[in-house]
């Protein structure tokens, strides 16, 4: 059951109106334009443990992403594929207003949009994930820790899955006589497949206006955002509504143009971060 | 995710027709009726091909078990949820992940047309009950939920109506079913309040070109206009069926 | 944990006084006497994506049962027999007092009633689902659906199962060479054999009054209920006491005997249901 | 359902014995006890044959956590739970879908003894715990709760016990033990206050004619009378042991 | 998430004073000295169903412990081990205080302890229990059943896991042609291999005092426990400090002395049972 | 439990060395930080080796659900939760019952040195992340712990730190990693406040002689004292990072 959420961080409606007298003369709060998201830092290789790991910031946005690969059993209607798993969970060191237990709608919401948008576009290519076809095949998990939100949980949690996927190697096995798979453990392989980048972008619209990369304060005051995945030939790759408001058609139309153009500075970060790992 | 499509077939014929023989911009044949249940305070059953959905309002009310309300509007809340037999295989009755998401989109499709600021520090229920799914469930749900709220006399903004766009071996087609969906390269899924321009629902499973996404947004919203014109028979009439053709 | 309910629909004594007048006229407010069922509906094939399904309105009450046919594993002591798994959901939809969450105990309490009733005569013939005997067995599920309680969730749940039942076909399915059984989507094969019909009575009682098929009103008005369960040749083959109250052993008798009338109202209704499906 | 039978496992003789020995209306050797526990209110320990089950109860009390208590009389709990080495095979320690109904049948088999109206927004707690299952578990435990409630204090209109008669190779035998109901036709749990003729938990697994029904009914309301006067005695003494010969 | 506890038995600070006014005087309010736990009662074999039992009564509190042996398959690491699983229930029969519902922290974490004790001298012969080296081996279950809380609840747990583990028989088996086990209900085999015994000790500290054996008045003024295992040899094999206190390093040291002393008498009391049972 | 230990692995060498080539009493390289996140009241991360853990600090405050309240002190809140990716094999999110046991044995550690007296009614809550596992992981969650509640400026009277000293191949070594947690003969995790000489966390895992065991305390206890000295540096410079060695 989703229940009309209690406790939005309210906003007086004063600090509403304020906000958009600012945004009438093309500048935020932390002296952005509309259209740039916050400062970007992403960090691969933070988990040694795992196959593959990133923290990034974006703006005081604060997520980890951790893959790891083991061996697994292919789904009975694609038995010439791996199994990719995105899981995100909003633990309470968070935020003042998370609450531990099992993911919540949002979280899964968010997990959900990823997921998808790796997925539609074949990101991750899972036909070369195979082991042995129909029995045994690799498992991407990919998960989403949100360590400290300050707004946009999108599309620093994209960020982070695409960058921990792009950071990842196949752990290297033996197969032994009786057919079983023995993981090396600690001993890395191959790097993963990635067909293509994806990014997500997300619009948030405040009055009349849009804006990209909201922060927190600005989620706050609006009812509604769009999230948009893009690969990097600047195609469509998924889309979600959410929030509790509604766009036109118009609205619509100027949320995609924006978004691909922010699109492309997120694109970059992640360039930038693969870079580094390699310097 | 590529899943093989079984041998044979055809999903756009070279004549331009889908699998059951609908142009790309036909619906199904479309069912609505309301008043189908006898407690609830208004309740409605649509369907969409063999898509059936039913859909039942309590409230305004008191919560049975107390919980913190909102002061200032009613508190909405849905759920949508799938009956074990419904589905291909039985599903488990406990809600999935996909359940818990699409239960929050549906609010979210129906918060922007609710007047709930007149129904302070009360809850308004809406239950849909996914009774048999062929693809189209959760805009098949919002025009349920749409009906069964104008049922119980709930004031709203403008009625509200959804439908999915697919795109399938290259063609936008509108309404899609569950082998389209499997087979095809995008599903769209929108609702929308035609009477006051509001888009209150989009999600994009797939790939499309920025021509490709504003043309399939295009087809929805004429089908949804198509839609909640016949909600609006529905509710003078009680009880509407159409072939689906424009 | 069982706890004494909270909020049944109180009715205040007054409203039993002036029921308990009628009574002693030997009618109803609905206009039936004491002994006759409301008005009962029997549709079949409702779901066609179920291997079986009927709604059942008896009265203003609606139960959909659907049944799906799935392969599985027998039991371990039962190698030689199929399996058959009975639900009941109360959706919220159903009832203003419904929440959502996993079945209660009334509901668990429904669904074993009609479980035990079905399993005690062997209704579904489990031995003829036996695919490859200790390995692969048809499993049967049966989903009782409460679409909306308007009182005596037992009979109409029977009648919406056994309707379900008869309605049923098992899956057509083909066995590969390695011994996987694939299961051919859509066909459907031979109809599930039924061995018996059984149906449920349930008789309420009201002051010191016995009243067949109770409404949600005489439902809150009664303490205790007794439900029987029959076969075809008028056999007991079930019974549960359900509420807080007991009974005399002159009452259980003249339940019985109310009941086994009852009875023939139901079968009647199934058998027309089945007229009209081959028709 | 049908069990196969074990090889050589006769359960009536040709003389109308039972595999251990009793004749058709003889119960189990039962063992009462009262006051076996220090922190409840009351408690009890009964044991037909090798089943043993425990009783506790707590209150007329303040529940521990908040919630909505009735404003007429007291609200009554009730968990029916197994030890995992209660069975022949280990059981999750988790409420099964039987322990859950089995738990409502037996609130229901106390609630028409309870005096509860004199105790109003108070609750009573009623546990109970299998510690050995070998058939009739829950009779037995309502017997223990009859005793416990007794031992407590709690005011009540009239002791309450249970018996399972059976129909065994054609034969309507009292107080089955776990052989006899999973090899047997029937399985009827009966549990009655004799001394005001009510009838308060009554089940029936299995086939019976009219006439067996009544029979049945019959032979256990003859038991429970006997073990409601154990019961007396355990009150008065603390303990009982009887051989069940009547 | 672990929360301080809302109701402790709470005991006004006047009764901790006369409290203390005693164990200044060297006695305690049952008339034991600190050192001394309270009496101790061993019954085995109570659940005649199971492998083993036993129940232990220390002063007013009873546990009870029910061992089931089944056929499983052992951990991946360790192909050549049995599997031994130590869990507890506080049942709400035992306490105005436990609730119905899973185990909560205290019931986890003197499950663990006791596991741990057990565990790591190896107590259960684990190599004893392979039926088939990587394949099939012994399960052993130890239940752990509070059936009223009066104090001490580790002691007690561990002399009734201890006393079950001593009663136990692995169950009687066949291995059918096609490598199936078959467990034959009711015949027991060969007891159950045990290396080596261990209790543990429960010291409590009251203002600056120690004291063994803590009756629950004694906990709900403590708040701090140490408890210490013990093998048969006086070696420590395992340790938990418990509450919400702190302990100096000469309070440890102390502890550790009169617990090993108590140990004793707790041993003594598992031998005069097994002798019983003998008899 | 006796897991077979690989070939080739010496985990104390002849010249005294542990195989990461530490000397017994060695830390593994220290780092901390504070500050580390903008939401928090305060917090920390703290790094034993390649043992990561990072705290949060959230009060005193009223909690987002009510409950029932201390009416004397501040309600203390712990969570020792492990990242799915943190382990050798992926962790499922859910609590798992280690998890139970030691979010309650590091609240029992917090308690003695928190001063809650002064924060009636409210709540204070400590969230722990275990990032990476490489053993040690609760005593850092104690370390990061304590350094969170400073950075958060609750009233503390010590600060409290954390080690686990292991017998590994005979040895008495301090701060253990995983490696020589799987095959050692015993793991004895400690924290204590040394300014006040207090034991707040204590267990052992593992067969140990009286003596053995008097000497771990002890070196646990030198081991603190640097770590505790460590964390008073960090709360000064705002991140600190030690080689270890003592």
């Amino acid at each position: 059951m989703s229940i009309s959420p209690y406790k939005p961080p309210i906003t007086p409606l004063i600090v509403k109106e304020s906000y958009l007298n600012m945004l009438r003369k093309g500048v935020r709060p932390d002296n952005r334009d509309l259209k740039t998201p916050r400062l970007i830092e992403i960090k691969t290789g933070v988990v040694e443990k795992a196959e593959g790991s990133a923290l990034v910031k974006l703006g005081d946005t604060q997520v980890m992403a951790g893959v790891k690969i083991d061996v697994g059993s292919p789904f009975k209607d694609t038995p010439d594929q791996g199994v990719l798993m995105v899981h995100a969970e909003f633990v309470p060191l968070a935020s003042p207003l998370f609450e531990p237990g099992p993911p919540d709608e949002n979280a899964i919401e968010l997990a959900r949009v990823v997921d998808r948008s790796l997925r539609e576009v074949n990101a991750v290519d899972l036909q070369s994930l195979v082991i042995r076809r129909g029995e045994k095949v690799w498992t991407v998990w990919v998960d989403l820790y949100v360590l400290d939100h300050n707004g946009n949980l999108y599309d620093a949690s994209m960020l982070a899955a695409m960058a921990a996927l792009l950071d990842s190697r196949l752990p290297d096995y033996e197969e032994l006589e009786t057919g079983e798979i023995v993981v090396k453990k600690g001993v890395k392989g191959d790097p993963l497949k990635i067909n293509t980048r994806v990014v997500t972008v997300t619009v948030a619209k405040i009055g009349d206006y849009l804006v990209v990369d909201p922060s927190l304060e600005e989620e706050a005051i609006s009812d509604v955002r769009l999230v948009i995945a893009f690969d990097e030939k600047g195609r469509i790759v998924g889309m979600q509504k959410t929030g509790a408001g509604g766009l036109s058609f118009d609205e619509v139309d100027r949320a995609v143009e924006v978004a691909r153009e922010a699109s492309v500075v997120y694109f970059k970060a992640l360039e930038e971060s693969l870079g580094r790992a390699g310097g | 995710m590529v899943v093989k499509r079984p041998e044979g077939l055809v999903l756009v014929s070279p004549e331009g027709l889908r699998h059951d023989g609908r142009r790309p911009e036909d619906l199904r044949p479309v069912k609505m009726e309301v008043g189908v249940f006898k407690n609830a305070d208004g309740s409605a059953l649509v369907e969409y091909g063999k898509t059936r959905v039913v859909a039942a309002v309590y409230g305004p009310r008191e919560p049975l078990q107390r919980f913190p309300l909102l002061p200032d509007k009613a508190t909405l809340r849905v759920r949508y949820h799938m009956a074990p037999f419904s589905t291909e295989e039985r599903k488990s009755p406990a809600p999935s992940r996909r359940e818990v998401e699409l239960s929050k989109v549906i609010r979210e499709a129906l918060e922007p047309i609710v007047l709930s600021e007149e129904y302070p520090r009360t809850v308004i229920d809406i239950f849909l009950e996914v009774l048999q799914a062929d693809g189209g469930t959760r805009t098949a749900a919002v025009t349920a939920a749409s009906l069964a709220l104008a049922d119980a006399g709930v004031p709203i903004r403008a009625l509200v109506g959804g439908v999915a766009v697919g795109k399938v071996d290259g063609v936008l087609v509108v309404d899609i079913d569950e082998t389209e969906d499997m087979y095809g390269e995008a599903d769209m899924p929108v609702a929308a309040a035609p009477d006051i321009g509001l888009i209150t629902l989009l999600q994009l499973n797939g790939v499309l070109s920025r021509e490709e996404f504003n043309r399939a947004l295009d087809m929805a919203l004429t089908a949804i206009t198509r839609i909640v014109e016949l909600e609006k028979r529905t509710l003078r009439s009680g009880y509407v069926e159409a072939g689906g053709e424009e």
